[in-house]
């Protein structure tokens, strides 16, 4: 195949395509071979960019321009100018906060910038579809560095020497949980890839499917090689239909390529590996659900121990990770436990990856070393609070991690720092807030998701978190007694010691850790019957600010109730006692004389 | 396709697919050309194809084409940069496509810039 | 196999290897409450009333599903435990009924016995409205009764359906406070592939499942259990009849999972468990009957008797022996074919003797 | 139980339940374990769910059928040919055990010629499974290690019953499936207690374990034991003889104890006229049944819950059966009642239990010798258990066979055609058995809660011929053969094959058995129920 000067790289991310990335490509081909540059220029399709809510993302190397918000109407321009003339198309390419004295190459982007990115390394950078390109990317060395030149136990000893821990939540040292599982004596072995990603807002799991699939699949080789397992499967939800799609390419590659099968690159190690859709249930991330579900039962938790190294899937020894720490694995063979240990916290190395969500400017993937302080993420990656509003906090780890104030935006991310002020790290979900955001409401939701996901199988969290609810209800609808306080607290408590699978143990945690850290709030709403926020409807009140009011009676006149009053021309009341919060009136007021409090 | 063995098969795939996701990292040498109007009419594109040519023909993989538009220099156009990576921007100009080879294996495989062409330095 | 050491509440105990705690701890004779426990069935951990505290170990275990390990320091009541479980129950009670004067399981109700022990009298948790009462009354087959609202879903009956009867016929629905054992959505018990053998039922452990023919048979404790053999099919499997000596009627048929004789493992079918009431029928025969001109008339036993053997033994002298002939049955007992062949060969003199083996 | 009684040397299951969890492959032929055997249906599903292999034959689609590894749909009345064709299948591939043949079985060169001819085409043609099929299955069964026969009334209830029997007896022999826990053929008997009731000799042939009338010893020896005078020497008539004797009038008195032939035999309508032929007929029974009707002296039982006593169920084990109730008015035990006629009619017995009883069992019938109601209150025992040590005997045959020499035979049997086959006129098969919820003629289980289940007789039918007859589900349809007709609710579904329906025959009022021939078995006079032409219309 001929040389070409040019790479165009069209993100075909699950977000992208969804904003219409695909026409973006259709557009370039054609426009490109109009122009005769189909020979010098090539247009591929990647995995994600990270940089979602700015998609459709276009890449142009070698130059690494950024373009966004491309669509097929801007094609034409994009390719007479850039690629045909060489040059940039200013009002497509990205601009962070306020405006770029001269183009930034991609990397220069303070979104990227601050990253550091080995699970996410070829995301968005190589076609996922083309096993080649992934080699070119040195994929596969680590396999055969390993099958030819270490034994099981290297690799193990390599894994732990990284320090790498479950990106699953769990944080459980990944080499450790390798030598059970290797340990435990079974003539059939299983490894299995966590990809039921349930946390709402988290997509890393997707992005990495799609982005990078052969990374999962060769860390997954090197774990069964590490343990001897000869099969395995990719759990994944079958509403990821291009990451399964993507994943059944790349078996398909693999094993033609003689990575996947029997007799892997000549030896007697042998992987066979199966996809497996999952319903979607949020406890099937949980490892022995998910295992049950492989296995065509309903997705239930089972006490621990056993544990699934020693009695998993089929009762055989297992070894399950989640998708982000499959993906780290080949980076640390090839480059070495030590390469990697070199980055991150004394306990928690190397990088992990968030999905950066709520109200900052650039949500997206963003995947740093730990030790990177939240305050780095939100401010600097994330570009900071939206409409300049004010930071109030960040629920980290998902529906079960924690709410993180303030005060905490300069401690170094680390499974230990967090779980020392009461979140987790759980998958990496990142939701920022601002003032609007009321932390009774926002528990309140996370503890909804987490009911309702809720198996039903042990008492604590089917029954204890729905009596946490009925409280959080009657406390943002102002019912709510100081002795509802101490019964969240105990009751919270309660589920953390006593449920049966993690799933429970920290559902509390988005209750507890706002009850701990806004108080205040609680109280307000209780004694009070006020929500700081604005946030809850029952306790939002309307008032006529009398200084603004020009007695137009428009008010009056649009209040379903008749709880306005007042002469013309003179400033009217509202009737706190009538009035049902229906916000007509503040609609109507021609001179914003009316607000919610 | 064969099926895998060693780290040699991978690397031939590696070195065949090198252009593939090579011209996705900056090179250390960068050839750019300009790619103004008058950079094309003055024959901007053949010296480019040339380029692309005797790039391919050396199978040299690290060195990036970067196209640019007028530089203000359009008298001397077409013009062509080279640009090893820690070393002032070489720029020749009145570039004909017969230039090329040479340019390319004086300067940019061997670090010998033509001189005779050369009509400005930057760093 | 040499044991593995244990201190259970201080109490130095020596379990088998594979052992559980509540294993170990009932061999030891230290009493753990459960409740989705049963020997029978496969462990589920699910109650949580069973957690008990192991020294080094941050999180309270499952005496139910975890496997002694050799110097376990174990505290089955400890206050730790003790709070945990409490919690537990009380948790279960939030929505429990307790209407136990009327339950079918009162005196034989686990949840009753276990709270009773933990000193609970009810749910402090519990609010105006908790009390489940979302679910109707499932009463359409004539074997057993559903009430869902008191069902605590340990999931026994589950694993009984899937691990002794093998049919799989419920399992859980839903999720969340929604979650409730049931058919496959979209069918009634009755067109599933529930079968009725009432294992589930025996093994509830509290009043959601409750035999319908035993209803105001007598209460638990009011039964004596006489062990028997099934006698339909020809499987054999030991039963165990409950008798009420007050009305010196049966109140139901249970099997016994432990027992050591018998041969169907506490196993049975529909028929064994639920095909009883026929003993107490109306119709069941009560006097001898002598049939004249026509239509049976009530006789004693005595003169019954006279008249077959005065029949029988002129028609013996008439047309000889082999001119009688005589049925057995092969549901009456050994005792009882042996003395009718012996009636046969031994006092009519013929051979003329046989029964339905074949039908 | 013939067939097995003369290649083994006795009749009986050869293996115990526990035996059922050391099968590696599990083959379950003429018998819908999970509806008539329960617990046994239930301990083949977890061995199957544990990794056996499971076969299943049976041109009814059984619950069974969905957990197969080979689930063989055969022609009924195919069976001898079936297995024939799998032991061609067998030979052909030398998966027999050739060691355990030379060592314990006779008369291998004779089956050898006969199986010749069973090709699996020639087999594929008779049984109507396709040849694929009935390698599979052969080498299923052959691979083993351990494999174990299960069968039941789909077997014997062939006019060949008895070939069939022999035929799973040679498979068995020839792969040395016998003697071993986890092997064996294992007739899994329909009512409680219809082993002990052979065991107790209520047949015309033998007095208790299966001892000859004929043999003069044996007769002299009861005699002795009984105190009585000469026993006769003449095998007596079977029950479907004494049935055709009164038809005739040579039979002149019957007394049947706890039966029900208005329902369960074949034929009712023959039945029927017979009975009332009679001269005299004494009925004990616990209810006024279809039978006792008809009797001139009706005597009211005790029933199960009532009385003292053993059963001995299908793998021979010997089990209590104890009072739990009082019987209801003047009802009595059987024991007690015979006793008692007994002595109206010139006997001596001086029983005073059950117990007693059961120790003159033990006295005259050496396989129950060491067996007594204290030490069965202990525990069940298998017979045969000759000695009061004796721990009783779970399996059979292990290392001896019952006969004579210690080995077993092959008996080789060749296909035949049905006795009646489904014709112009009888253009369907119908085939009678057992429920779930029933159990023979109902007089119990429709007195109690299944009754209120399954209220009525109903007659699965294929969708192809409910279409063809524009049946609804649930329409009453009339099925008639040569001898009767009944009608009941159309069951549609694909269980039955094409051109055959199924009728329990546990209704009284709508008796499956008015369409039964009394067609029997020439060797164990087994009716042949399985096979019936007959015609179906909408009724």
């Amino acid at each position: 195949m001929g040389l070409y000067r040019s790479h165009v790289l069209v993100c075909g991310g699950t977000g992208c395509v969804s904003s219409g990335s695909q026409a973006v490509l259709d557009a370039l081909k054609k426009g490109l071979a109009d122009k005769g540059l189909d020979k010098e220029i090539l247009v591929v399709a990647t995995g994600c960019h990270g940089m979602c809510e700015m998609g459709p993302i276009v890449v142009v190397y070698p130059e690494g321009t950024f373009y966004c918000r491309v669509t097929a109407a801007d094609v034409p321009e994009l390719v007479e100018e850039h690629l045909f003339k060489g040059r940039i198309v200013d009002r497509l390419i990205y601009k962070g906060e306020g405006t770029v004295a001269d183009v930034p190459h991609y990397t220069d982007i303070p979104f990227y910038k601050k990253q550091h990115r080995i699970a996410l390394r070829n995301c968005g950078y190589i076609n996922p579809e083309n096993i080649d390109e992934y080699i070119a990317r040195d994929g596969y060395v680590a396999l055969v560095k390993a099958v030819t030149e270490m034994t099981p136990d290297d690799v193990i000893e390599t894994v732990k020497e990284s320090g790498l821990r479950g990106r699953g939540g769990g944080g459980f040292p990944t080499g450790l949980k390798w030598s059970f599982c290797a340990r435990s004596a079974g003539d059939k072995k299983y490894v299995i890839c966590n990809a039921d990603e349930g946390d709402p807002g988290a997509f890393m799991d997707r992005s990495l499917l799609e982005g990078d699939p052969h990374a999962i699949v060769e860390g997954m080789l090197l774990g069964a090689y590490a343990m001897g397992a000869s099969e395995g499967y990719v759990y994944c939800r079958a509403e990821y239909p291009l990451a399964i799609r993507r994943l059944k390419r790349t078996i398909e590659q693999a094993t033609e390529y003689g990575f996947l099968g029997d007799n892997i690159l000549g030896t007697d190690f042998s992987f066979h590996l199966h996809i497996k859709e999952g319903a979607g249930a949020f406890v099937c991330g949980e490892e022995t659900a998910l295992m049950a579900s492989i296995e065509g039962q309903r997705g239930m938790p089972r006490p621990r121990p056993p544990f699934p190294a020693n009695k998993g899937l089929w009762g055989k020894p297992t070894n399950i990770n989640n998708v982000e720490t499959w993906a780290n694995v080949a980076s640390i063979i090839r480059n070495g436990g030590a390469w990697y240990a070199a980055l991150g916290t004394e306990k928690s190395k190397g990088t992990k990856v968030f999905a950066l969500t709520g109200k900052v400017n650039h949500t997206g993937l963003v995947e740093v070393p730990m030790g990177t302080t939240i305050r780095e993420i939100v401010f600097e990656i994330g570009g900071g609070i939206l409409n300049g509003k004010k930071f109030k906090a960040v629920q980290i780890g998902g529906p079960s991690g924690g709410c993180l104030t303030e005060e905490h935006l300069d401690i170094p991310i680390s499974y230990e720092s967090l779980s020392q002020v009461g979140a987790i790290m759980g998958s990496g979900g990142l939701v920022v807030m601002d003032e609007d955001n009321c932390m009774v409401d926002v528990a309140k939701f996370f503890l909804e998701f987490t009911q309702a996901e809720s198996c039903g199988k042990c008492p604590p969290c089917r029954e204890g978190t729905k009596k946490m609810l009925d409280i959080l209800g009657r406390i943002v609808a102002g019912k709510g007694t100081p002795e509802d306080l101490d019964s969240l607290q105990y009751l919270g408590t309660m589920i953390k010691e006593t449920s049966l699978c993690g799933l429970g143990q920290t559902a509390p945690n988005p209750v507890l850790t706002t009850l701990r850290y806004f108080r205040d709030e609680y109280e307000a709403h209780i004694n009070e019957k006020r929500c700081p926020a604005g946030a809850c409807v029952e306790l939002a009140r309307y008032v006529i600010d009398a200084k603004k009011c020009i007695g137009c009676t428009k008010c009056a006149k649009v209040c379903p109730v008749g709880a306005i009053s007042g002469t013309v021309k003179q400033p009217h009341v509202i009737d706190q006692d009538k009035c049902i919060k229906c916000g007509a009136c503040a609609e109507a007021c021609p001179v914003k004389a009316i607000d919610r409090r | 396709m064969p099926k895998i063995r060693t780290l040699e098969d991978l690397k031939k795939i590696k070195e065949s697919t090198m252009d593939l996701t090579g011209a996705r990292s900056q090179g250390k040498t960068r050839i750019i050309i300009g790619m103004g109007t008058c950079g094309i009419a003055a024959g901007a594109r053949v010296v480019m194809e040339a380029v692309m040519a005797e790039l391919a023909k050396r199978g040299l993989k690290d060195v990036s084409v970067e196209t640019t538009g007028c530089i203000g220099m359009c008298q001397d156009e077409p013009l062509l940069d080279v640009i090893h990576a820690g070393e002032p921007r070489v720029t020749y100009g009145k570039v004909a496509p017969e230039d090329v080879p040479r340019i390319i294996s004086e300067h940019v495989v061997n670090g010998r810039v033509v001189n005779d062409k050369v009509i400005g330095r930057t760093d | 196999m040499q044991g593995i050491d244990l201190t259970i509440n201080g109490k130095k105990v020596v379990a088998e290897p594979g052992m559980t705690i509540l294993q170990a701890a009932r061999k030891a004779g230290i009493h753990i409450p459960t409740l989705c426990e049963h020997p029978a069935l496969p462990v589920a951990g699910a109650c949580r009333v069973c957690l008990v505290e192991v020294e080094k170990n941050p999180k309270l275990l499952t005496a139910c599903s975890s496997p002694v390990a050799p110097g376990m320091v174990i505290h089955t009541h400890s206050p730790r435990v003790l709070e945990a479980r409490k919690a537990v129950v009380e948790l279960i009670l939030i929505r429990h009924p307790l209407d136990c004067f009327s339950c079918p399981s009162n005196g034989k109700c686990e949840l009753q016995e276990v709270a009773y022990e933990l000193g609970i009298r009810d749910s402090s948790f519990k609010e105006e409205g908790d009390t489940c009462n979302s679910y109707a009354l499932e009463d359409a087959n004539p074997f057993y009764v559903r009430d869902m609202n008191k069902c605590i879903l340990c999931g026994r009956c589950i694993r009984a359906c899937d691990s002794l009867a093998r049919y799989h016929a419920i399992d859980f629905q839903n999720r969340g406070i929604k979650a409730m054992v049931q058919p496959p959505v979209g069918r009634d018990l009755e067109h599933s592939d529930c079968t009725f053998c009432g294992q589930c039922v025996q093994l509830c452990p509290v009043g959601a499942l409750s035999e319908k023919a035993s209803a105001g048979q007598g209460r638990p404790w009011e039964l004596e259990s006489v062990k028997s053999t099934c006698s339909y099919c020809g499987v054999g499997c030991e039963l165990n009849i409950q008798v009420n000596r007050k009305t010196g009627r049966i109140a139901n048929v249970t099997t016994d999972y432990q027992s050591p004789t018998g041969i169907n493992e506490g196993r049975c079918c529909v028929k064994g468990r639920f095909a009883w009431q026929y003993v107490h029928s109306e119709d069941r025969l009560t006097r001898p009957l002598i049939k004249e001109n026509g239509s049976f008339r009530e006789a004693g036993w005595a003169e019954a008797l006279s008249v077959i053997a005065g029949r029988m033994n002129a028609i013996k002298e008439d047309f000889g022996s082999d001119a009688v002939g005589f049925f057995s049955s092969a549901r009456c007992t050994n005792e009882e074919n042996f003395l009718l062949q012996r009636l046969s060969r031994e006092v009519m003199g013929t051979n003329n003797v046989d029964h339905c083996a074949h039908l | 139980m013939k067939g097995l009684g003369e290649t083994f040397g006795s009749g009986a299951m050869t293996n115990d339940f526990k035996s059922i969890k050391e099968a590696d492959v599990l083959f379950v032929v003429g018998s819908n374990t999970t509806e008539t055997h329960p617990v046994i249906g239930s301990w083949i599903k977890e061995r199957k769910a544990d990794g056996a292999k499971l076969i299943v034959c049976d041109p009814r689609k059984i619950e069974l059928a969905k957990y197969a590894d080979v689930y063989i749909r055969h022609n009924s009345g195919s069976d001898v040919a079936l297995v024939n064709g799998m032991m061609h299948v067998i030979l052909r591939d030398n998966l027999h055990n050739a060691a355990f043949i030379d060592e314990r079985v006779e008369n291998f060169e004779a089956l050898r010629k006969v199986v010749e001819e069973y090709t699996p085409e020639k087999t594929s043609e008779i049984t109507g499974v396709p040849a694929e099929l009935i390698e599979a299955a052969a080498r299923t069964y052959a691979a083993g290690p351990n494999s174990a026969i299960f069968y039941t009334m789909g077997i014997t209830q062939h006019q060949s019953g008895t070939d069939n029997v022999r035929s799973l007896a040679n498979l068995a022999l020839l792969c040395g499936m016998l003697g071993r826990p986890g092997t064996g053929v294992n007739p899994l008997r329909g009512q409680n207690n219809v082993q002990g009731a052979c065991d107790m000799g209520a047949l015309p042939n033998v007095f208790t374990g299966y001892q000859k009338v004929e043999n003069a010893d044996v007769r002299s020896r009861m005699s002795g034991l009984w105190k009585c005078g000469e026993l006769p020497a003449a095998p007596g008539l079977t029950l479907v003889k004494m049935m055709e004797a009164a038809g005739t009038g040579d039979l002149k008195c019957l007394y049947i104890m706890g039966e029900n032939p208005m329902v369960t035999d074949p034929d009712t309508n023959h039945v029927r006229h017979a009975l009332e032929n009679l001269e005299f007929l004494v009925v004990q029974d616990i209810f006024l049944t279809e039978t006792a009707q008809l009797a001139d002296v009706v005597l009211p039982a005790a029933c199960w819950a009532e009385k003292e006593g053993t059963y001995t169920n299908t793998t021979r084990t010997v089990q209590r059966v104890r009072k739990a109730v009082e019987a209801p008015g003047e009802a009595r035990s059987d024991w007690e009642i015979l006793t008692d006629l007994a002595n109206r009619l010139g006997a001596a017995w001086e029983f005073k239990s059950a117990s007693e009883v059961f120790d003159a069992i033990a006295a005259c019938t050496p396989s129950y010798a060491g067996m007594s109601h204290e030490r069965l209150d202990e525990g069940p025992l298998s017979w045969p258990c000759p000695a009061v040590d004796h721990p009783g005997t779970p399996n059979l045959h292990v290392g001896r066979f019952s006969r004579p020499n210690g080995k077993a035979t092959f008996v080789p049997c060749e296909w035949k055609e049905p006795h009646e086959w489904p014709d112009e006129e009888f253009p369907f098969l119908a085939t009678t058995g057992r429920i779930l919820y029933h159990y023979h003629s109902g007089s119990m289980s429709r007195r109690s809660a299944p009754g209120e289940f399954v209220r009525e007789l109903f007659i699965e039918i294929n969708p192809k011929d409910a279409e063809a007859l524009h049946v609804e589900e649930d329409a009453m349809i009339r099925v008639t053969s040569r001898r009767g007709s009944v009608s009941g609710k159309a069951k549609i579904t694909d269980r039955v094959p094409p051109k055959m329906v199924f009728l329990p025959f546990h209704f009284a009022e709508a008796g499956a058995n008015v369409l039964t021939a009394a067609v029997i078995d020439p060797d164990s006079e087994t009716p042949a129920y399985k096979i019936n032409a007959v015609k179906v219309e909408t009724a």
